[in-house]
């Protein structure tokens, strides 16, 4: 029961989504945002990609399984975590490294950042797992 | 001594290897072990001119804890015990078990207990010694049960754990208190600070959890019926465990505390009068048995009883009494033990009135066995005798309505125990000849091994009692702590000593050529003894199976509101007491709160409350369960309202999404649940209305009261100032949750992870049915 | 002066969204209300939201704002079609004084797939005749 | 009392309003989808609402929420029209 037009609507809608998820994750050090909320933004695009063309179809947008989603949510997050004691510094410390990249000027690139981003890929997993194995149902 | 121990534990650990590779003549290689441990002890014996061995390992410096062992004279006579009769037992098995299947297995469950029995008479540290002490309930239960097929030993194994195990526990906490209030955990520091620990507050509470684990391990009354029924376990462990060594562990124990607790009031009482209770009446019930090893079982419960009744008299010929009654029972009922194994093994008959006349068939295990019999009597030119004298001097000499009581007691139950020994040597080995099961013949070398050579010590000991001297006198000095003169002579010339012993003798006898007499007399009571511990015992642990069942029954209900109802009636019970019983400064607080912030309150905030009551009412009010989807949504947009009102925009933003996908999942839940009617009884209605209201208070109160809890300088001081130059991000918020707190945020991650793996198999295991159904 | 214009901008959108409840809570039945709801809620919304852009006249807040804007106008028209159609699929009862309903007989019950109408012949009874007169 | 306080009171009684009604509605509403339509207006009454608060409180770091509240609202509409289509019970 899905209507053309939701399905055109979801054509334009869901990169959008998605770049405001990765929006939202990026900005969060400074400004509201985050991993997590930009992962549950990013399970809404796929869900909503889900509703449109339905569970198989969203499962093949993704191309990653939500299993090994999770999996490297969690390898990335500890990986980031593991940085800190391989500098002698307690685990789990952020490292910060002061970049020139040509468009941005000065970027700051830290642990934290790919902890975050862990976070992000690990939420995103979870979500769609369990809405693609309820969804899927039938 | 370390290795010492861990070649005892690596043996074991290797036996069932090795026994597959060696096959017969495994038994015999195994015993060179405990041979040269036996060796390896003696050559350490305190008197022979050098001081006692100490060693000390670390284990866990910070509590204090160290594998720290102290040789010193009663350690050395234990150790030669063990590795002694190990040797003996050793070999024995091997002709015992000749050809079971799992023999590999019984040599290593022997070896393990030998290496931790070792480990508990030698350790200095009373945290170790309770380590070994567990090792050897351990290794107990799997030698008892090791016919595992047969029900019977399967629940005297289970009991003796239970009852030594939970003995184990009480000492624990004993010894624990006993370490804190002594400052040490080092006997060798403990036994100067006696003074210090006896009139501590604790002293009582420590003196009886010790003694509850030394009364339990030792089968003493009333926690005796455990020993009888481990002769279900094969008969090389009865004569190892359940006669010499281990069930002298708490003997052992009492010994190696007495001078740090004994020597008190309280000491002599519990100690003194529950030994002599248990010699008497361990006596007394052996007398009844017909078994041949439970005869030996209930006799060992009484010498047992005996030597915690000497150690609880304490004086210093006691105690010199206790160490030479300690080596002659274990060299004849280990013998005896062994012998009745062979009879066992060679006749299949158990029981003493259906044996006879086996001498001729088994001339050296009769022979064994009439001299550890004979000891056991106290019969002249046998170490028994020598002990025994020592014991009524010891008691004689004492002052006092107690010390006669005390002498009578023993001279009671010395008779009984001349029964005894005339019951299980005498009857099977000599008299008429009586039909068996199977043919006797002598029992092969191995098992005639035992008998003879403990035969051949008790008979030198008894005649040249000397020779015990340097054994036994480093055993006093190193319990009483002082120099002691030991005279074991043949000869202590004419003294009441020696009158009571042949009075003891004389009755014994009389006692025997009557025993059908006895048994009648003894009927009446016996059946009153059916009611004992035992049966306590049973109702404990059925009580405790009920209990539990009741329990799962009432808990356990199956439906998912009742778990939620528990859950949440214990926290309004408990936070409610928490709360009423600070009643008074509730309320004054809960004014001062509400007069404080009523004028700061703006009308919209007003606003929103008033949204999300009227959410509420609609979910509760809505019939279908997506109205009450619809309805929560409202609830749950008015709660971001209150976020974005308070200034949280990253809370706002996280609740809206959270809201949503909540709806996602119900949609999809409920497409799939089947359509049960919301409308409940009024009577549950009723119910969780109140159960709610009762919740929503008590919540109310404990958010008014937090947030005006202001004790600590909160945190958030910290985080603002550190927020930017430590976590290089202005979001304060994401930096804890990222930076500062990460762990956290790395737990919850790896929670949602299971969380969600959870639900995905939970799904599919549905599904799965479905399919095949 | 700019403070006047967000306030008036303010009101207009407040105004339309209060109209839009009313709507939704008066008017009879579910595809009335929808338009109530989407329409004047649509607009009383980027009304507020371009009185904010206003307020705070800065280039970035300006941008998300239109952006939120252009999310309402993607979204609203689509989510309502969706709710309007699931709706009328399920069989929500009309109201009594409809005159025209254009899609009876129109949709396929199990597949809900819409078939475009059959040229118009007039003399098809179940046709609806459109009579401008009413 | 300038003009922008008063107005934005006022905004804000009346979006109050607006809320209460499409609560009774919602309340009220006899078949699920109306009470889906109600629930659509709450959204974007929200949004309308924290505009409002934003520039009551002149701080325009509010905007993100609103923008992902007209989003997300939009996707809980299509959840419960998807479950009515799919037949499920009203």
């Amino acid at each position: 029961m899905t209507s053309l037009i939701l399905r055109t609507a979801t054509l334009y809608m869901q990169p959008i989504l998605l770049m405001f998820s990765v929006f939202l994750l990026l900005r969060g050090h400074n400004e509201p945002g985050g991993g997590f909320t930009g992962g549950l933004v990013g399970a809404a695009a796929f869900s909503l990609y889900a509703f449109a063309y339905g569970v198989l179809e969203s499962r093949r947008k993704l191309r990653a399984d939500p299993h090994t989603l999770i999996g490297c949510g969690l390898l990335v997050a500890v990986g980031s975590a593991t940085i800190a004691p391989l500098m002698g510094r307690p685990f789990m410390t952020g490292a910060w490294w002061e970049m020139h990249l040509p468009g941005f000027g000065a970027v700051h690139l830290g642990t934290p950042m790919f902890f975050d981003i862990g976070v992000y890929l690990v939420v995103i997993g979870v979500t769609l797992l369990i809405i693609y194995s309820m969804a899927e149902e039938e | 001594m370390l290795t010492a121990i861990c070649s005892g534990f690596i043996l074991a650990a290797l036996a069932p290897w090795a026994h597959r590779r060696l096959g017969d003549k495994s038994g015999w290689i195994f015993s060179l072990l405990p041979l040269g441990l036996f060796f390896y002890f003696m050559s350490h014996i305190p008197g022979l001119g050098q001081a006692a061995a100490h060693e000390s390992h670390g284990w866990i410096p910070s509590l204090g804890i160290a594998l720290s062992f102290h040789a010193d004279g009663l350690a050395i006579l234990f150790a030669a015990l063990i590795s002694g009769i190990g040797f003996l037992v050793t070999v024995y098995s091997g002709g015992y078990l000749h050809g079971h299947p799992l023999l590999g297995r019984w040599y290593a469950f022997l070896l393990m207990f030998m290496a931790s029995m070792l480990g508990v008479v030698l350790s200095n540290n009373i945290i170790a010694l309770f380590v070994f002490w567990e090792l050897t309930s351990l290794s107990s239960y799997l030698l008892i049960g090791f016919h595992h097929r047969e029900e019977e030993s399967r629940y005297a194994a289970l009991q003796a754990l239970l009852v030594t195990g939970l003995g184990g526990l009480a000492m624990l906490a004993g010894l624990v208190m006993l370490g804190m209030t002594a400052g040490t955990l080092e006997l060798s520091e403990l036994t100067t600070r006696g003074d210090l620990v006896r009139n501590q507050p604790e002293y009582l509470p420590i003196l009886i959890l010790v003694l509850l684990g030394a009364f339990t391990k030792s089968a003493q009354i009333p926690f005796h019926f455990w020993l009888p029924n481990a002769m279900a376990a094969p008969a090389p462990a009865s004569a190892y465990l359940h006669s010499s060594t281990m069930v002298k562990a708490g003997v052992f124990l009492l010994a190696r505390l007495s001078p740090a607790l004994g020597g008190t009031a309280a000491w002599t009482g519990l100690v003194g009068t529950i030994g002599a209770a248990t010699f008497l009446l361990g006596a007394f019930l052996a007398v009844q048995q017909h078994a041949m090893k439970r005869l030996l079982a209930y006799s060992t419960v009484s010498a047992l009883g005996a030597m915690t009744m000497l150690l609880g008299v304490g004086t210093p010929a006691a105690v010199k009494a206790m160490a030479a009654f300690c080596l002659a029972h274990a060299l004849y009922k280990a013998a005896l033990f062994l012998a009745a194994g062979a009879v066992d093994h060679e006749t299949g008959e158990r029981d003493v009135r259906r044996l006879g006349g086996l001498a001729g068939a088994m001339p050296f295990t009769a022979a064994g066995a009439s001299i550890a019999a004979l000891s056991m009597a106290g019969i002249p030119l046998f170490f028994g005798f020598a002990a025994k004298e020592l014991v009524y001097e010891s008691l004689v000499h004492g002052h006092g309505v107690f010390s006669i009581i005390l002498t009578f007691v023993a001279v009671a139950s010395s008779m009984l125990f001349l029964v005894v020994a005339a019951c299980a040597a005498y009857l099977p080995f000599f008299g008429e000849k009586k039909q068996t099961p199977k043919h006797p013949h002598e029992a092969p070398w191995s098992m005639r091994l035992g008998p003879l050579l403990l035969g051949f010590l008790t008979v030198v000991l008894g005649v040249f009692p000397a020779l015990a001297t340097p054994l036994l006198t480093p055993v006093a000095e190193s319990i009483l702590g002082a120099h002691v003169h030991l005279h074991l002579g043949l000869w202590h010339g004419v003294s009441l000593a020696l009158t009571l012993s042949t009075v003891t003798v004389a009755g014994g006898l009389a006692a025997f050529w009557k025993r059908e007499a006895l048994y009648g007399v003894f009927a009446l009571p016996m059946r009153a003894a059916q009611w004992g511990p035992a049966r306590w015992y049973d109702w404990m642990l059925q009580g405790m199976m009920d209990g539990a069942k009741w329990q799962t029954r009432v808990l356990q209900s199956g439906y998912l509101r009742y778990y939620l109802i528990t859950i949440i009636l214990t926290t309004v019970a408990v936070m409610g007491a928490l709360l009423i019983t600070q009643g008074a400064g509730l309320a004054a607080m809960l004014l001062r709160r509400i007069s404080a912030t009523i004028w700061e309150l703006r009308y919209y905030e007003f606003g929103v409350a008033a949204i999300l009551v009227a959410g509420i009412a609609a979910v509760v009010h809505s019939r279908t369960k997506l109205a009450a989807v619809a309805a929560l949504g409202v609830v749950g947009y008015g709660i971001a309202i209150v976020f974005v009102i308070f200034g949280a925009p990253d809370l706002a933003m996280t609740q809206f999404l959270i809201e949503t996908l909540t709806v996602i999942l119900f949609v999809l839940v409920f497409y799939h649940l089947p359509q049960f009617s919301l409308r409940a009884s009024s009577q549950a209605v009723a119910r969780n209305l109140a159960v709610a209201v009762a919740f929503g208070v008590v919540m109310g109160l404990l958010t008014l009261i937090a947030a005006d809890l202001r004790g600590r300088p909160s945190v958030s001081q910290f985080f603002l100032e550190h927020s930017y130059d430590m976590g290089h991000g202005r979001n304060i918020v994401n930096v804890i949750l990222v930076d500062f707190r990460g762990i956290d945020t790395m737990g919850e991650i790896t929670v949602l992870a299971v969380a969600a793996v959870g639900a995905y198999s939970l799904l599919k295991l549905r599904l799965g049915r479905r399919a095949d159904k | 002066m700019n403070d006047i214009i967000t306030a008036l901008l303010m009101i207009f959108g407040a105004s339309f969204m209060l109209l839009a409840a009313v709507g939704v809570l008066r008017l009879p039945d579910l595809f009335i209300r929808m338009h109530a709801a989407t329409k004047s809620g649509t607009l009383g919304v980027s009304g507020m939201l371009l009185a904010l852009a206003v307020h705070f006249d800065d280039l970035g807040v300006a941008i998300r704002a239109g952006l939120a804007i252009v999310f309402l106008f993607l979204t609203a028209p689509v989510a309502a079609h969706f709710i309007g159609r699931a709706a009328y699929i399920v069989g929500v009862p009309l109201w009594e004084g409809t005159v025209v309903d254009e899609l009876r007989g129109r949709y396929d019950p199990d597949t809900a797939a819409l078939q475009s109408p059959p040229e118009a012949n007039d003399d098809d009874p179940n046709m609806p005749r459109y009579d401008p007169g009413i | 009392m300038n003009i922008l306080s008063v107005t934005v009171n006022l905004v804000i009684m009346m979006l109050g309003a607006a809320l209460v009604i499409s609560c009774i509605r919602l309340f009220r509403g006899p078949t699920l989808p109306d009470r889906v339509v109600a629930l659509d207006l709450v959204a974007t009454l929200v949004v309308g609402l924290i505009a409002a608060y934003a520039i009551a409180t002149n701080q325009s770091v509010f905007l993100i929420d609103a923008i992902v509240l007209t989003v997300i609202a939009f996707l809980g509409t299509v959840a419960f029209a998807y479950y009515i289509g799919k037949g499920g019970l009203p």
